[in-house]
C-alpha cells in the first residue's frame, strides 16, 4: 500500500527528468496512473465491506512515535476512490485541458504529488504523519493554484490560500501534538481507546479549539472561508480536483476522522454547528449574486461544506450518515459542474453567467452533464442528491428543540444551493445561442467524457442506492459512528414531512432561478457589505500587521550604532542590577584600603586623570597621547603588582597602538561632537551606572576566597617538567600554548585584514 | 590598595562605554580600547595582586620557595592584550577606510545598510 | 623624514635593537620576554629603520614582503606543537633535548613555538605598520 | 661604602628628574622645556640606574644598566632633535624674549629643503600645530 | 634610616611627585609638541621609578622592562614627529 | 579516553591557512588547495564523529599537563557533530567560493582567512577551557571581519563598522565574565568549573556571572534585543562569505550557550523565563524584520535571527525533550542556511540583483536551478517531512509538556511567518514573470563563467539540498543524535568524568 | 668593506656579551654568530670606519662630556629653579667642519645632550647646524665654544 500511496511522489520525483518527452502525448501515462490505483484499492471493497480494515505499518522515526502506519477502513476508502477514481477523471480531462500547454509535465507531476499526499492523508493512522500529508497538499495546492504564475492574480490567490491554510495548519500541528502528548500516542487507533480521559483532560478545549482551525481553514468554512473563491485562478482541473471534491473535503475527512475520538461533547458540537451553519448560509447567500461561474461553484462549494460541518457537528447518527452520503453526493455534482464550468471557459472563452446561454445546442453531451449534476444538485427525485437532502432533513428534524431553526437553516441554505446549481449548470445551455458563440464547438471526448460519467453516477446511485449502500456507505457509517448501527439507503421515504421539506426546497428553488436574473447591479449592490466580510478585515489585519512589523523593526534595527550599544548596554544593565540587588550582600574589607603607598595614588591619580581628559578632550591627538599615558600608568601597575611580562607587553602594545593612531590619524576624521546635552547626560548616566556596577560586583568577588591549585601545580612544575622558569611564559608557550597559537592566529588575520583594507580596491569590473 | 583598583576598573568601564555611546568612530575605537583595558585589570585584579613577587622562579632554585603572584592572570591578560591589539588595528584601520568611503565621521549617516528599502 | 641625524643612529640602531630583541627571545623561557615581546622589539627596530630612511631602503633590507614572515612564522609554531603528534603525544607536549645548551638553555619544542611567535610578530607588525604608511 | 654612593647617586638622579619636571611646566616655549628635560633626565636616568647597578652588585646586571644608559645616551637627543625640528617647521613659535632666530627662512616649505644660505626672502607660513 | 627606607620614603615619593609635575604640562600643552616631549620624560621618569622599585624589591628583572621602556619612548617621540612633518606636509 | 588526534581538524585547517598563504597570488592554486583540504578536513571530521559515536567522549590534554591545568580539548557527540557540520559547511562554501569569488579578492588571502575562520570554528566546538573558548571566538571574529570588509565597498564598511563595534562588545563582556569566573573559583577548564561553581556558597555572584555570559554570547548568537549587528551587516559581504556566517557564525554562538549553561551554571528558574521570553522576542523580531524586506539576503538574515529564537527556547525550557528539538533544528539549520546563501549567490550570479521586487522569471528561464533552490528554501519552512519540521515537533511537545504555550504561539508564528515569507519570495523570484534587468558593471555573471567554475558553484548547492533532504527523510537518524547529545548535555557527569579523569576532587 | 662588518660584528658581539650579561667565551662565540647572520640579513652598508679605536682619547672625551653635561644642568637648574629666567635663548646656525654622518651625527647628539643647547637641523648641504640655546650672550662667543669644544674634541677622537 506504501507504494500505492507514495506512487505519486514517485512519478512527480521523476518528471523533472523526463521533462522533454513528457510534454506531448506521451503525458497520457499520468491518468493510467490513478486508474490503476482505483483499481488497486477498489479491490479492497470486500474486506472492508466485511468490516475488516485493512492496516500497514512501515517505521519512520520511532523516536517521536513518527511511522508510516495506514489504515484503510470505511471512511478511508470513500476518500481514496474519490481521490482515485476522480482523479482518473480529471487526469484525462486535463490532457486535453491542457493539451499543447509548456509545463503540461509540470502540471501533472504536482498534481501526481498532490494525489498522494492526499491518498496518505486520509489512510494515515499516525496523526503527525497525517499532518505531514495535510501540509502537503497546501503545498501541492499552493503550486497548482498559481499555476498560470505569470498573472499576479494568480500568485496572489496562491499565496493567499497557502497563507490561511499553512496558518491552520500550524494550528492543527499544535493540536496534533497536543492531543498526542495528552493522548500518550500518535496512532489514531490506540487514541479511539483514550477518547474518555482526553475529553475530559483540561487540554481538551485546547486540543479541539487548534483541530478546529485546521480543519475551518481547510475546509474554507467561514470565516476562513475566502482564500477559495480566490483559488478558483486555479486551471478546472485544479479547480474541479482539489477545490471540490478532494483537498477541502480533508477538513471534513479530519473532523469525521476524530469525531469518534473527540467528539460528542458540548464545545465539539456546538462550535461546529454554528460555524457550519453559519458559513452554509453565509455562503449560499453569497453564491447568489456571483456572475462567474466559477464564482457561484466556489460559494456554493463553501455552502456544502458547511452543512457537512454543520452534520458532523449536529454528531447523531443520521446527521454522520447524513454527512457521509452527501460528501460523495457532493463529490459528484460539483465536479462534474467544475468540469462542464471548464469546458465552457475552454471552449467561449468566459465564464460569465450573464452572458453564457443556449450552449446546449453546440455541445449536448456537455448540457447533459451540467444538467445532471445541477438536478442532483437540486436534490430531485431520482437523484442521489435527492438522498442526501432527505438525510439532512431527518437529521436535522430529529435534533430536539433546536430542530425547527436547524432545519429551517438547511432549507434555506438548499434554496440558495439549488439555484446557484441550476445557475452553473442549465443556465448557460438553455435560450438562445448569441452570435459570438457560433463558433463554439464541442471538444474532444477527453474532455466531455469525465463530467457526464460523474454526473451520470448521480443518477445511477439515486436509482440503485444498494449498490454503494453496504459496500460503501456501511462501513463509512461505522468508522465514523460509535453506535454500530445498520444503515439503510432509501430513495423513496413516502409522502412525510421530508419529503414535503424536499418538495418546498425544490420549488422555492426553481422559482428563485426564475425570477431573479442575475445581473452586474445586482453582484455591485450586494458587494456593498463587502467591507464588513472576513477578507477585508484580514486585508486590514495583515496591513496593521506588517505596519506593527514596520514600526517593531524600525524601533529596534534603526541603523544608529550608539543606540545599539545603549540597548544591549542598557539591558545587560538591567539585568545585571536586577540580580546583583537580589543576590548580594555588600561589604567592604579593611584590607582592601591597606599597602596603599603614594606613588600607587599618584599612578592611579594620573590615570584616572587621563581617562576624564581622553573623555572630553577635544583632539583626537590629545585623546590618543592621553591614551597612551592611561596605557603607561597600567604598565606601572602590572609592574607593581609582580607582571614584568604583562609590563613588557603593555608598553609596547600601547605605543604600537599610538603610532598605529598616529600614522593614520590624518586619515581619521577630525573630533566632533555631534550629540546634544541631553544625550551626553543620558549616556553619562548609563555609564557611570554600568561602571559602578562592574565595580562593586568586582569587590564582591574579591571577598571571595580564591581556590590557588592551579597556580599552584604551575609553580611546582614549571621548571621541574616544563624547564622554565618564568611561569608566566611557560604558561604561554608550554601550559596553555593553544591560547597563543590562537593569538598569533589572530594577529595574523588582523594583519592580513589590515593589508587587503588599505590595499585592496575593487576595479569596477571586477566587484562580484 | 584594592578599593583604588576597582574605582579605575569602573572608571575604565564607564569612559569605554561612554565613548562608545558616541556617534564619532574615533571616539568609538577609543571607547573599545578604554574597555579592553579595564577588562584586563579586571583580570589582573580578580587574579589577586601581590606586591613585587613576579612569578618567576630564582635562578638557584626549582620551584617558588616563598609567596608569589598568580601567574595565570598573567598569562591571560597577555593574550588579552596581544588580541585586542590585533582586533584594534584592524578597527582603526577600518574606521579609516570608512572615513575614506562614507566622508563623514558620524556613525548616524552610516545607516543605509539598516534601511529596509535597500 | 629627511634627518641626516636620525638616519645615521637609525643604521646603529637596528642591529642593535635586532640583537637585542633576539636576546628577550632566548630568554623568555627564564625571565621576563620571549617570543612575542622580542617579535615586537625587532619589528620596532625596523619601523625606525623606515622611519628615518623611507619605505623603500627598510624593504630593500629585509629583500622580502614582511608578510611571508607570517606564515613561514606560523608553520614554525605548528610544527613545533604537532611534533608529539607523530609520536602519539598530545599536541603541544613538550619534546625537550636531554642537556642544556650553553646561553640559550634548555632546548625544546617550546623554544622552537617561541620562535615562531617571534616570527610572526614580526611578520605582522611590519606588514600592518608598513602597509599603513605605503597608502599614507 | 655601597650604601653611601647608591645614597647619593639615587639623590642626585632624582633631584635632576625633579628639576626637569620643574623645567617642563615653567620653561616659557617649547624649545626651552625640550632643551631642559631631556637632558636633566636622561642624567638624573642614568645616576639612578648606575646606583641600581652599584646595589645589585652583579656583573651581568651593570653591564644591562650600562646598555640602558648607552641606548638613552644614544636616543634621547635624536628624539629630542626630532621632535624640536618638527615642531619648529609647523610653526611652534618661540619664545617672544627669545634673542635671535638663525633658522628663520631657511626651511623651504613646499621642497623642503634645508638651506645653509640665508634665504630670508622665503617667507614661513605659521600654522597652528594644536588641532 | 636606612637605604632601602629612603629609598621607599624619600626617593620613589620625590619621583612620583615630578611624574605629577610632568603629567601637568601634559594636561595644559598647549602645542601637541609639550604633549610629546612630556610623555617622553613621564616614561623617562618611569624609567627611573622601575630602577628603584627593581632595588625596592630586589628583583633585578625589572631593570629589563627599564630597558624597553627607554626604547619604546624614543618609538613613540618619533612618530609623533613624523606625524607632526606629515601633517605638515600633508596640509 | 585520551586521544591526542581530536584536535586535527584545528590543527589541519591552521595548516591548511598557512599553506595557502604561501600561495599567496597563485589563486587558481589556492582553489585547488582550498577544496582538497577542505575534503580531507571533511573525512578528519567524520573519523572524529565517528570514532567518538563508537568508543564516547575522547580528550586531549594539550601539552600532556592533566586537566585542569592545561588546556583540555573536549570532543564529545556535540561538538563532534558540531565539528562536522563546520566541516560539510565549510567544504560546501570552499567549492562556491572556488567559483564565486573573483580573484581581486583572492589575491588578497580569502580562502587563507576562510580557513582560519574554520580552524576558530573547530577550536570553539572542541575545546573545554573557557578562556580557550575566548581565544577562539577572537579568531572568529576577526576572521569574520576580514571576511566581512574583504573588498573594502561602502556597503560592506558600513555594515562592517556595526558589525566589529557589537562584536568586539561582546567579547569584551565575555571577557568581564571570564574575569570573575576566575577570581571567583580559580579555574578555567570547562569540567572542572562545573564541579567548582557548584560549591560556590555566593550565588547571585554565579547567577551576575550567567548573565554577563548570556549577554555575551547572546550578542553574537543574535539573541533579542543584541542581534543589531546581523541584519546589518549580513547582506554586504559576497555571497559565499555570508553563507559560511550565515552558516556557522550565530550558531558558534548558540553552542556556547548551549555549552555553559548545561554544564557550568545551571539556569534557575528567573534565567530559564528570561530565556524563554527572549526567545520568544528574537522570534517575533527576526520574523517582523523578515516580513518587510525586499533584498533576498536581508530577508534571511532576519530569518536567522527568528530560527535562533527556536533555538534559545529549546535552551530556556530546559528539558532533555526541549534540548532535543534545539539540537535537530541547529543541525537542519547549520546546512539550510549556509544552503540559502549560496542559493542566494547563485541568484545574484544569475541576475546581478537580490532584490526580490526586480528578480523574476526563474521559474520559466532555470527550472532546474528553481527545482534546486527549492530544496532549502522549503526545507527552512519546514514543509514536513523535510528538515526543518521535526525539530519543531519536539519544540511544541516540549512547550507543553513545560506548560510553555505562549512559547509554542511563537514558535508557530515564527514557522507561519518564515511559511509566509519564502512563499512570497518564490512568488516573486520564481513565478513572477521576468522583468528585464539591466547588465550591472562588475559582476561577472553566471554564463560569462568558465563551466567548471560553474559546477563549483551548483555542487554545493546540491550537496547541501541532499544533506538536508537527509535530514528530513532520515530524521530518525538526526533524532537519535540529538538525544544523545541531549542527553549527554543534560547529565554533565560524563563530560567531567571524561576530562578530569582520575583527578582527586578539589576540597 | 669587509673590515667594516667585521668590526661591526664584533661591537655587536660585545654588546651581546653585555645586554645578556653572560661574560663567557661561549656566549661572546654565539653573539658573534648572531650578530654575523643579522648583519648579513640586513647588511647595512656603512662608510664610516676606525670608529671607537682610540681607547684613551674616548675616555677623556667621556670625562669632558660628563663635566660639561652636569655644569650645564647645573646652570639651567639655577634658572628652573629661581622665579626669573635669566636666559636669552635663539637658534644659532653653527658652520659644521664635521663631514661624515656620523660625526655629524655624533656632534649634534653630544650638543643635544648637554642642558641648554638642542640640535634643530642640519641643513641639507651638510654645511650648518642649527642648534637652539639657552643662553647666547653672544652669538659668535656661542659658535666658538662649540667648535672649540665639543667638534674639535670629537673630531680628534673619529678621525
Ligand atoms: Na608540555
Ligand atoms: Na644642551
Amino acid at each position: 500500500m506504501i507504494i500505492a500511496i507514495l506512487s505519486g511522489f514517485i512519478l512527480a520525483a521523476i518528471v523533472p527528468f523526463f521533462s522533454p518527452y513528457l510534454k506531448k502525448n506521451a503525458s497520457l501515462i499520468f491518468p493510467l496512473l490513478p486508474l490503476l490505483l482505483f483499481g488497486y484499492f477498489a479491490s479492497f471493497f470486500p474486506r472492508i465491506k466485511n468490516g475488516d480494515p485493512v492496516s500497514m505499518f512501515y517505521d519512520w522515526v520511532p523516536s517521536f512515535g513518527v511511522d508510516l502506519s495506514f489504515r484503510l477502513d470505511g471512511l478511508s476508502l470513500l476518500f481514496v476512490l474519490m481521490i482515485t477514481g476522480i482523479g482518473v477523471l480529471v487526469f484525462f480531462y486535463t490532457f486535453s485541458y491542457m493539451k499543447g500547454h509548456e509545463y503540461i509535465d509540470r502540471f501533472y507531476a504536482f498534481l501526481c504529488m498532490f494525489m498522494a499526499s492526499m491518498l496518505g492523508l486520509v489512510l494515515s493512522d499516525n496523526i503527525i504523519t497525517l499532518f505531514i500529508f495535510w501540509e502537503l497538499t497546501s503545498i501541492s495546492s499552493f503550486f497548482l493554484i498559481g499555476f498560470n504564475n505569470e498573472e499576479p492574480a494568480s500568485r496572489k490567490s496562491a499565496l493567499l490560500a497557502l497563507s490561511i491554510t499553512g496558518l491552520g495548519g500550524f494550528f492543527l500541528l499544535a493540536g496534533m501534538i497536543l492531543l498526542g502528548t495528552v493522548g500518550g500516542s500518535y496512532s489514531i487507533q490506540e487514541l479511539l481507546s483514550s477518547s474518555e480521559a482526553i475529553k475530559s483532560n483540561s487540554l481538551y478545549g485546547g486540543i479541539i479549539f487548534f483541530l478546529f482551525i485546521g480543519a475551518f481553514t481547510k475546509s474554507a468554512q467561514f470565516p476562513f472561508h475566502f482564500w477559495l473563491p480566490g483559488a478558483m485562478k486555479a486551471p478546472t482541473p485544479v479547480s474541479t480536483y482539489l477545490h471540490s471534491a478532494t483537498m477541502v473535503k480533508a477538513g471534513i475527512y479530519l473532523l469525521a476522522r476524530f469525531s469518534p475520538v473527540l467528539g460528542d461533547t458540548f464545545w465539539w458540537n456546538s462550535t461546529l454547528v454554528t460555524v457550519g451553519a453559519i458559513t452554509m448560509l453565509y455562503a449560499a447567500i453569497h453564491a447568489l449574486f456571483r456572475l462567474d461561474l466559477k464564482g457561484i461553484l466556489a460559494y456554493s462549494t463553501i455552502s456544502a461544506l458547511g452543512i457537512l460541518v454543520f452534520l458532523i457537528g449536529l454528531g447523531t447518527d443520521e446527521a454522520l450518515l447524513a454527512a457521509g452520503v452527501f460528501i460523495l453526493v457532493h463529490a459528484l455534482y460539483k465536479a462534474t459542474l467544475f468540469l462542464v464550468a471548464g469546458i465552457i471557459d475552454h471552449e467561449t472563452g468566459t465564464r460569465d453567467v450573464t452572458v453564457l446561454s443556449g450552449l446546449g445546442k453546440v455541445m449536448l453531451p456537455v448540457a447533459l452533464a451540467g444538467i445532471l449534476a445541477a438536478l442532483s444538485n437540486a436534490g430531485a427525485p431520482p437523484f442521489f442528491g435527492f438522498v442526501g437532502k432527505d438525510l439532512i432533513y431527518e437529521a436535522t428534524m430529529q435534533y430536539g428543540e433546536w430542530a425547527v431553526v436547524l432545519t429551517g437553516a438547511a432549507i434555506v441554505t438548499n434554496i440558495c444551493l439549488l439555484f446557484a446549481g441550476l445557475l452553473a449548470g442549465v443556465k448557460p445551455f438553455i435560450g438562445a445561442l448569441p452570435e459570438k458563440f457560433g463558433k463554439v464547438h464541442l471538444p474532444s471526448p477527453l474532455m466531455w467524457v469525465p463530467p457526464l460519467i460523474l454526473a451520470s453516477l448521480g443518477l445511477v446511485f439515486g436509482l440503485f442506492p444498494s449498490l454503494i449502500e453496504q459496500s460503501l456507505i456501511q462501513p463509512l457509517f461505522s468508522s465514523i459512528s460509535k453506535s454500530g448501527t445498520e444503515i439503510h439507503l432509501k430513495l423513496w421515504h413516502g409522502f412525510n414531512l421530508i419529503f414535503g421539506l424536499s418538495m418546498t426546497t425544490l420549488i422555492l428553488g426553481t422559482l428563485l432561478f426564475w425570477k431573479l436574473k442575475p445581473s452586474k447591479n445586482l453582484f455591485q449592490k450586494a458587494f456593498r457589505f463587502e467591507f464588513l466580510s472576513p477578507e477585508r478585515l484580514v486585508g486590514h489585519f495583515a496591513r496593521g500587521f506588517s505596519g506593527f512589523a514596520r514600526i517593531w523593526t524600525g524601533f529596534f534595527q534603526n541603523g544608529y550604532l550608539r543606540n545599539y550599544v545603549i540597548t544591549i548596554l542598557g539591558f545587560l544593565t538591567v539585568l545585571l542590577a536586577y540580580r546583583l540587588y537580589n543576590g548580594i550582600g555588600f561589604q567592604i574589607k579593611a584590607e582592601m584600603f591597606e599597602n596603599v603607598t603614594l606613588y600607587e595614588i599618584i599612578v592611579l591619580l594620573i590615570m584616572a586623570v587621563s581617562i576624564v581628559f581622553t573623555v572630553f578632550s577635544t583632539s583626537r591627538l590629545v585623546a590618543v597621547a592621553s591614551l597612551g599615558v592611561i596605557g603607561y600608568s597600567i604598565c606601572l601597575i602590572f609592574l607593581f603588582y609582580s607582571a614584568p611580562d604583562l609590563a613588557m607587553t603593555q608598553f609596547s602594545i600601547d605605543t604600537l597602538t599610538v603610532i598605529l593612531f598616529v600614522l593614520v590619524i590624518y586619515n581619521l576624521p577630525k573630533y566632533n561632537t555631534f550629540s546634544s546635552t541631553p544625550i551626553r547626560i543620558r549616556d553619562g548616566i548609563l555609564s557611570v551606572f554600568f561602571g559602578l556596577l562592574i565595580a562593586v560586583l568586582t569587590l564582591e568577588v574579591l571577598n571571595e576566597p580564591l581556590n590557588r591549585e592551579t597556580s599552584e601545580f604551575y609553580a611546582q612544575n614549571a621548571y621541574t617538567l616544563a624547564k622554565g622558569k618564568n611561569v608566566v611564559n611557560v604558561i604561554l608557550v608550554d601550559f596553555r600554548g593553544f591560547d597563543t597559537l590562537g593569538e598569533i592566529s589572530v594577529l595574523a588575520i588582523a594583519a592580513l585584514g589590515v593589508f587587503s583594507l588599505l590595499k585592496l580596491r575593487l576595479k569596477s569590473i571586477e566587484k562580484e | 590598595m584594592e578599593i583604588l583598583l576597582i574605582i579605575i576598573i569602573g572608571l575604565l568601564y564607564a569612559a569605554g562605554i561612554y565613548m562608545m555611546l558616541r556617534r564619532s568612530m574615533v571616539k568609538l575605537i577609543i571607547g573599545l580600547i578604554l574597555l579592553g583595558n579595564g577588562a584586563n585589570m579586571l583580570i589582573f585584579l580578580l587574579g589577586r595582586i601581590v606586591k613585587g613577587k613576579p612569578p618567576i622562579i630564582e635562578s638557584t632554585a626549582k620551584m617558588f620557595t616563598e609567596i608569589y603572584a598568580d601567574p595565570i592572570p598573567q598569562a591571560l591578560i597577555l593574550t588579552a592584550i596581544v588580541i585586542s591589539f590585533g582586533l584594534q588595528s584592524f578597527a582603526i584601520i577600518l574606521v579609516k577606510r570608512a572615513y575614506k568611503v562614507a566622508k563623514t565621521d558620524d556613525l548616524d549617516e552610516l545607516n543605509t545598510t539598516d534601511e529596509i528599502y535597500e | 623624514m629627511k634627518t641626516l641625524i636620525f638616519k645615521t643612529a637609525s643604521s646603529y640602531l637596528l642591529p642593535l635593537l635586532i640583537l637585542f630583541s633576539i636576546f628577550i627571545l632566548l630568554r623568555g623561557h627564564y625571565l621576563p620576554g620571549g617570543g612575542f615581546v622580542g617579535g615586537l622589539i625587532a619589528s620596532i627596530a625596523f619601523v625606525i629603520h623606515s622611519f628615518a630612511n623611507g619605505l623603500e631602503k627598510t624593504r630593500t633590507i629585509i629583500k622580502f614582503h614582511p608578510g611571508f614572515l607570517i606564515p613561514v612564522g606560523l608553520l614554525i609554531a605548528i610544527i613545533s606543537g604537532a611534533a608529539p603528534l607523530f609520536l602519539g603525544q598530545n599536541f603541544m607536549t613538550g619534546l625537550w633535548m636531554d642537556d642544556p645548551i650553553p646561553v640559550i638553555g634548555m632546548v625544546g619544542t617550546a623554544l622552537f613555538f617561541d620562535t615562531g611567535v617571534y616570527i610572526v610578530v614580526i611578520g605582522i607588525t611590519l606588514t600592518i605598520i608598513f602597509t599603513i604608511s605605503e597608502t599614507l | 661604602m655601597t650604601e653611601i654612593t647608591i645614597f647619593i647617586l639615587s639623590s642626585l638622579g632624582t633631584l635632576f628628574i625633579l628639576l626637569a619636571a620643574i623645567g617642563v611646566v615653567k620653561m616659557p616655549d617649547l624649545y626651552l622645556r625640550i632643551s631642559v628635560t631631556t637632558k636633566a633626565a636622561t642624567l638624573g636616568i642614568g645616576l639612578i640606574l648606575v646606583a641600581a647597578a652599584f646595589y645589585f652588585n652583579d656583573s651581568s646586571i651593570t653591564a644591562r644598566v650600562l646598555a640602558i644608559i648607552l641606548f638613552m645616551l644614544l636616543t634621547a637627543p635624536v628624539g629630542a632633535h626630532m621632535i624640536g625640528r618638527a615642531s619648529y617647521f609647523t610653526g611652534v613659535k618661540m619664545w617672544k624674549k627669545s634673542i635671535l632666530d638663525d633658522l628663520e627662512g631657511q626651511y623651504d616649505p613646499k621642497t623642503h629643503k634645508l638651506s645653509s644660505e640665508d634665504q630670508k626672502s622665503l617667507k614661513k607660513d605659521s600654522h597652528n600645530p594644536e588641532e | 634610616m636606612n637605604l632601602y627606607d629612603y629609598l621607599y620614603y624619600i626617593i620613589l615619593p620625590i619621583l612620583s611627585i615630578s611624574v605629577l609635575i610632568i603629567f601637568i604640562r601634559f594636561l595644559i600643552g598647549p602645542t601637541l609638541s609639550d604633549r610629546v616631549i612630556s610623555l617622553d620624560l613621564l616614561l623617562t621618569t618611569g624609567i627611573g621609578i622601575i630602577a628603584v622599585y627593581s632595588i625596592h624589591t630586589n628583583q633585578p628583572t625589572f631593570l629589563d622592562i627599564a630597558m624597553i621602556l627607554a626604547l619604546i619612548a624614543f618609538l613613540s617621540t618619533v612618530a609623533f614627529a613624523y606625524y607632526l612633518e606629515k601633517r605638515e606636509r600633508n596640509d | 579516553m585520551n586521544n591526542p588526534y581530536i584536535v586535527l581538524p584545528i590543527i589541519f585547517q591552521l595548516f591548511t591557512a598557512i599553506l595557502l598563504m604561501f600561495f599567496w597570488l597563485n589563486v587558481n592554486a589556492q582553489r585547488l588547495i582550498s577544496g582538497i583540504f577542505s575534503l580531507i578536513s571533511l573525512g578528519i571530521s567524520i573519523w572524529l564523529f565517528s570514532e567518538i559515536w563508537q568508543n564516547g567522549i575522547l580528550i586531549s590534554q594539550a601539552g600532556g599537563w592533566q586537566a585542569p591545568f592545561g588546556i583540555t580539548f573536549v570532543a564529545d557527540v556535540f561538538s563532534a557533530t558540531m565539528v562536522l557540520l563546520t566541516s560539510i559547511a565549510g567544504f560546501a562554501v570552499a567549492i562556491f567560493s572556488a567559483g564565486s569569488i573573483r580573484n581581486a579578492r583572492l589575491k588578497f588571502g580569502y580562502f587563507p582567512i576562510l580557513h582560519f575562520l574554520l580552524m576558530g570554528l573547530n577550536g570553539a566546538f572542541l575545546t573545554g577551557d573557557i578562556f580557550n573558548l575566548y581565544v577562539w571566538f577572537e579568531i572568529i571574529i576577526i576572521a569574520s571581519f576580514v571576511l566581512i570588509t574583504l573588498g573594502g565597498e561602502k556597503s560592506q564598511i558600513e555594515g562592517a563598522i556595526k558589525y566589529v563595534t557589537l562584536n568586539l562588545l561582546a567579547s569584551a563582556i565575555f571577557l568581564t565574565a571570564i574575569a570573575i569566573l576566575y577570581g571567583l573559583v580559580g579555574s578555567l577548564n570547562m569540567a572542572d568549573l562545573s564541579i567548582q561553581i557548584a560549591e560556590v556558597e555566593n550565588r547571585g555572584l554565579v547567577n551576575v556571572t550567567a548573565i554577563l555570559f548570556l549577554i555575551g554570547f547572546g550578542i553574537k548568537s543574535a539573541i533579542f534585543p543584541l542581534y543589531f549587528w546581523l541584519p546589518a551587516s549580513y547582506h554586504t559581504p559576497p555571497p559565499a562569505i555570508s553563507a559560511i556566517f550565515a552558516g556557522l557564525l550565530t550558531k558558534v554562538g548558540v553552542y556556547a550557550l548551549l555549552r555553559i549553561f548545561t554544564l557550568i551554571f545551571i539556569p534557575d528558574e528567573f534565567l530559564s523565563n528570561l530565556l524563554i521570553g527572549l526567545a520568544a522576542l528574537t522570534i517575533l523580531s527576526g520574523g517582523l524584520g523578515a516580513l518587510l524586506q525586499v533584498n533576498m539576503r536581508k530577508m534571511f538574515s532576519y530569518l536567522i535571527i527568528c530560527h535562533i529564537g527556536f533555538l534559545i527556547a529549546g535552551l530556556g525550557m530546559y528539558t532533555e525533550l526541549a534540548l532535543v528539538g534545539a539540537l535537530f533544528y541547529l543541525i537542519h539549520d547549520i546546512i539550510v542556511k549556509t544552503n540559502l546563501f549560496l542559493v542566494a549567490g547563485l541568484i545574484f550570479k544569475l541576475k546581478g540583483t537580490l532584490n526580490i521586487e526586480k528578480l523574476g522569471g526563474f521559474y520559466r528561464q532555470f527550472p532546474k536551478f528553481s527545482l534546486l533552490m527549492a530544496i532549502p528554501l522549503f526545507s527552512l519552512v519546514g514543509i514536513p517531512p523535510l528538515s526543518g519540521f521535526w525539530a519543531k515537533l519536539y519544540l511544541i511537545q516540549a512547550g507543553y509538556l513545560s506548560g510553555q504555550y505562549v512559547l509554542i504561539g511563537f514558535i508557530l508564528l515564527g514557522s507561519f511567518i518564515t511559511l509566509w515569507v519564502i512563499a512570497k519570495l518564490w512568488a516573486e523570484v520564481f513565478w513572477k514573470p521576468d522583468v528585464s534587468i539591466p547588465k550591472k558593471i562588475g559582476v561577472k555573471y553566471f554564463y560569462e563563467i568558465k563551466p567548471l567554475k560553474r559546477w563549483a558553484m551548483v555542487l554545493p548547492v546540491i550537496l547541501l539540498g541532499i544533506t538536508s533532504l537527509y535530514i528530513g527523510f532520515f530524521a530518525e537518524h538526526i533524532i537519535v543524535l540529538s538525544k544523545h547529545i541531549s542527553a549527554d548535555l543534560m547529565n554533565p557527569q560524563n563530560y567531567i568524568d571524561a576530562v578530569l579523569g582520575a583527578k582527586p576532587l578539589t576540597p | 668593506m669587509i673590515k667594516t662588518r667585521f668590526l661591526s660584528n664584533l661591537l655587536l658581539s660585545f654588546i651581546w656579551v653585555a645586554i645578556t650579561g653572560a661574560f663567557s667565551a661561549e656566549n661572546f662565540i654565539f653573539g658573534f654568530m648572531l650578530s654575523f647572520i643579522l648583519l648579513w640579513i640586513i647588511s647595512v652598508n656603512r662608510s664610516e670606519n676606525k670608529y671607537f679605536t682610540r681607547g684613551p682619547k674616548i675616555i677623556y672625551f667621556i670625562f669632558f662630556f660628563l663635566y660639561e653635561l652636569v655644569k650645564a644642568n647645573i646652570e639651567v637648574a639655577y634658572d628652573v629653579i629661581t622665579p626669573k629666567h635669566y636666559m636669552k635663548p635663539g637658534i644659532v646656525k653653527i658652520p659644521l667642519t664635521a663631514k661624515t654622518d656620523l660625526e655629524i651625527t655624533l656632534l649634534a647628539n653630544l650638543i643635544s645632550l648637554t642642558p641648554g643647547t638642542l640640535s634643530l637641523d642640519v641643513s641639507d648641504d651638510r654645511k650648518v647646524l642649527y642648534v637652539h640655546a639657552m643662553y647666547v650672550q653672544d652669538r659668535e662667543q656661542f659658535i666658538l665654544g662649540i667648535k672649540n669644544g665639543f667638534e674639535k674634541k670629537l673630531l680628534e677622537i673619529i678621525r
